[in-house]
């Protein structure tokens, strides 16, 4: 079943994980995955409420696949727009080749 | 009698100093200061977090039961009016200021109406080693105190922003008061409270929570202290007038609140110990819960201001200063 | 008679309402579905299990030291029935059922079957609250009814799986009985029981294990709660037999497991507390250690079902109603 | 010593990881990175026996670099007839450039 | 803003990650993003000083984007360079579409 | 007399063997070899290791408030002899045997010339276990004979690498000592004593330091031991000559560091406890702190070699054999 696919990543701040989860599932796309991350960028805000020293992941790196590709372009605009004036946050594209999957 | 009261609050601040609460503190400002790689695990402060302020409920909700509710209604009242008010005051004062953003003043003013759980278990301890009694149900004050201070923030926050920009968006209450009950630290305070008043969980209190309550809160001291100084950094990328704002307000809004408990007292007969206690969670700030729910609520405010001032500097000084300051003007006023 | 057993059991229900151990799971349910933002760390939650087990197991194994292995033959006996009939049972009713898909139908009953830590621990602190004496190895018990049972079960679902589709893979025991060993509640109180049998840790089960033990139980009841709570739409989309099952399941299978224990009190003087948690034993359903288990030995079973039904509903009916329910069996037929 | 090579990446259930691992060391692969995962998708079962509500991440993320892509290939093959049928799985390929690696 | 990016992966010891991270911050890069991993190699030195079986993660994962592709090759060189005689480790380059960034 | 002493050793060895500490040591061994999948999670070990250390740092302060400085002046100079000592008998023996790499034999005898926190956690309970006195700023002997093995260890095979390749790094000191210093054990128990010394930890100390001291430590050799056999298998990979190294080294360290301790009772009337600590200090290998520091200062030593060397051999051998012998010679030559 071997099939070209899109995948989003989305890096950001772990207090929006609800919302963009949120986000995601209301565009279509069949499912994501989430890592814990840390790491910096160019601005670097960062308040989950736990204190920076104890916490070692403040960000969430997210995957999306998906074969409609223009969806995942939509879905990052979308985020970008709600979000990514007031928070860290970064969004790249990537060509896969899903090989097996409960359905895309 | 001024000088005595002054000698003492510096015998107070000395003493205070060497208590394993402060000297926590102190010492993790220390060695995140020179360098150390000593780290208190996330999963670890978190179930500090949970068991103190589980205790702090459970000793609440079971004092509530011998309570008379009539009581509990002035102090109820005056802890919304100060969380309310303090933020207004900075709305008024923090926020007006050149260098500092609208938004970033109120967000900031939010925090330190709002009220820090591990500041308030540290007075709990200093004030049972120095056996000053205490309406046990005042710690429930927390969120009456709590909630209306991050409620005013957002929607002063966001009216400002709409006059500003002129968007129409309209804040809705409910969500921000649902959101800060169902934080960690309230809602763990929350059901102590409720397992204290409807179950009958002494035995595990006086053999579990409450013997662990005060070598716990060192842990949590130590990691306030390391966290004060990593975040002094972010402090400094903002205006100065936040480090001064978070070393005054905690004082003021102590004494404000110390004069509403006064009152109580008067009225109703709110021992020392509750007004002690009643200043304090007015003088802390937010450190833990306050933060998701003011970003969320003013996504535009720089949370390295309103963070950074409370962490670095306003808890620091609330535990530090505040405690034995307000146990002092405690002695002088009710000459206990 | 019956009036006051009735009677006594409805007090007794009250009351265990109140103890710590029930309210701490009622707690835990009520705020999963207030939505709370509590978490209580999986490594918190990870330790706490070895906590209780390796209390529960040096106890045991500092009480073989001095029992007479004869009197724990019978009681081996019969756990071991229980564990295997309990599954048998199972198999021949909920897996039946129309809308029940066989293999989900034999993993459930193979997880009831299976002992759950949790609620051990739960019932010993309650027979030790109300004062009532046990033999101290009789949670030494728990891997002579787990084991059975999850072999039984895959054995079963294996069997049923080949005739119907013709395969013909041969399903070795010996990696189930490893695989259950080797899992860390059961490892962890394995542990201990050597370690009891075998040293001297007296001291530090009487400064430390022993203890800690109520208080940290009362904090893996809030996550069982919780979980309960969780599990319960995994449970929804299932059909209803898995819950009905769930709500019986604990309650006869305990009964049967008294009616074997009081043979056992007849044959070889078992005692009244060893009775009871024999019971409780087969009441509970296991809820950490059995899943995986499972999940490896029949992986077309849906967890969903089996997990939802232990979990949501198994788990809470096994504490709250069982533990009350056969102490005041005991007390009728005991007479204690 | 710049070189073309394929990266397979498996999202699958942690309660699988051990069983997984064998199968990548069985198939020649020179190595393999794990990280843990949350996600969901359309199948989502779950169950690594400990709570759901404590444990943040019960999926795991393999990737497996090799040059060899149809050795990839039948890894994956191999991997999603055994467990995708009744275990939570996606499997897929991306096309990288190795840079460093101390053996490949 | 769509661009396209190279994004440098370089698996290594946890052990390193301060001092890789000071290269990347030298290098020149606008961001960083580190994931905890676990793993195995031709190599497989470890030794963080963390017990092994307490110790899920002793990997780090760390993800550097940006449009400059040979900064990201001379990067990759001088960590191996510094590093990869002595340590486990393994770095690898792939080419996205980044969507949204604050600064690149 | 002889044979008294052979004979009290057996016994205390036996003793040993069932005493908590050790028992948990070998029982993780054992459910580690077993395939237990038994998991102390990564932050309750880390957790534990700076409760224990915060613990020994506190006592170690508060009895230096008391003592009289010039008793620990050459107690402090003995331990930097003895762990500059131990590494360069490490270099002049194991590192140049045939089938050894110069500059792995020079990190283990690093390694082994540092001090493992949880062996000197471990020596503190048998000791106050056994009702010995001994002088409690003696652990804070910790950093004097750690950073001197390591800064040497450092130095040496730079020396040697550096005549090798002829290679001209020059290899700074005060970074090796400022990594060591920083590193979350060490920095604990620095804190700990500052604490200990500059403010009023009694309460604290005795309400939940201490009493958690021993359980959490035999929580923390399970860790150890299953830790243990992990690294069997490094170990296994390298030159028989380290696990023989790592067998021997601890006991001849110890009875070194042992002649020294008793010199310094003759003169100075160091206690024969302290002379105890003193040579398990020496006997212990460093797990924790040790190898980072190594990797980075001696980045092509194999790690594999020095790490399976203490963790796997060094470090059991001193907790079941060397305490217990060194216990043993002290009542042979103190007479207590
Ligand atoms: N150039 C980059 N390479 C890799 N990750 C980045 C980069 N820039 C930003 N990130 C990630 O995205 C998060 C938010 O970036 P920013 O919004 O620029 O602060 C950072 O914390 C990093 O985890
Ligand atoms: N479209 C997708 N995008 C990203 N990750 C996915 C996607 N679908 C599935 N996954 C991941 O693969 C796991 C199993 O998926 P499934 O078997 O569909 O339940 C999920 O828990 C996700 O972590
Ligand atoms: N072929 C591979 N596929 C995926 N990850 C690898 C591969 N080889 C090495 N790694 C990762 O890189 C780390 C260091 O590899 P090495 O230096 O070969 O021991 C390993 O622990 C893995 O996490
Ligand atoms: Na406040
Ligand atoms: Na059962
Ligand atoms: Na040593």
């Amino acid at each position: 079943m071997s099939q070209q696919a899109s995948k989003l990543v989305i890096i950001t701040e772990k207090v929006l994980l609800r919302e963009i989860v949120k986000l995601i599932k209301a565009s279509g796309a069949t499912g994501y995955t989430v890592t814990a991350a840390s790491g910096q960028g160019s601005r670097n805000t960062r308040s989950s409420g736990q204190p920076a020293v104890s916490e070692t992941f403040s960000n969430v790196k997210l995957d999306v696949i998906t074969t409609d590709e223009d969806m995942a372009r939509q879905l990052a605009e979308t985020i970008a727009n709600k979000y990514f004036n007031n928070f860290s946050g970064i969004a790249y594209l990537d060509t896969i080749e899903v090989l097996h999957a409960h359905r895309l | 009698m001024i000088l005595d009261a002054l000698l003492d609050f510096a015998t107070r601040l000395l003493a205070q100093l060497q208590s394993p609460t402060l000297a926590f503190l102190l010492g993790g400002i220390l060695i995140a200061a020179l360098g150390s790689r000593l780290e208190i695990p996330e999963s670890i402060y978190k179930f500090i977090v949970f068991m103190l302020l589980m205790r702090v409920g459970l000793d609440g909700g079971m004092s509530i039961r011998e309570a008379n509710l009539a009581d509990m209604l002035l102090p109820a009242l005056f802890a919304v009016l100060i969380g309310a008010g303090i933020v207004l005051i900075g709305r008024f004062t923090l926020a007006l200021l050149p260098s500092v953003r609208t938004e970033d003043g109120i967000a900031t003013a939010g925090l330190f109406g709002a009220v820090s759980g591990s500041t308030l278990a540290a007075a709990i301890v200093v004030l049972e080693s120095e056996g000053i009694d205490y309406e046990h149900w005042a710690p429930a004050l927390y969120p009456f105190m709590d909630i209306p201070a991050l409620v005013v923030a957002i929607v002063l926050a966001n009216l400002y922003l709409k006059r500003r920009d002129g968007s129409s968006e309209k804040v809705r209450i409910w969500p921000i008061v649902k959101e800060s009950l169902q934080g960690s630290a309230l809602s763990a305070m929350l059901l102590g409270i409720a397992l204290g008043l409807f179950t009958r969980p002494e035995q595990i209190f006086e053999g579990f929570y409450d013997p662990l309550f005060r070598g716990l809160l060192s842990v949590l001291m130590l990691v306030m202290g390391m966290e004060a100084y990593a975040r002094l950094n972010e402090l400094r990328r903002v205006a100065h007038w936040f480090a001064i704002y978070a070393a005054i307000a905690p004082l003021l809004n102590g004494l404000i609140a110390f004069a509403l408990g006064y009152v109580a007292h008067v009225l109703t007969g709110f021992s020392p110990g509750g007004v002690v206690l009643l200043a304090i969670l007015a003088s802390s700030s937010s450190d833990i819960s306050g933060p998701p729910t003011l970003r969320a609520g003013i996504p535009s405010a720089n949370p390295s201001a309103y963070v950074g001032a409370s962490t670095s500097v306003g808890t620091p000084v609330a535990i530090a200063i505040g405690i034995p300051l307000f146990l002092g003007l405690s002695q002088v006023v009710f000459g206990t």
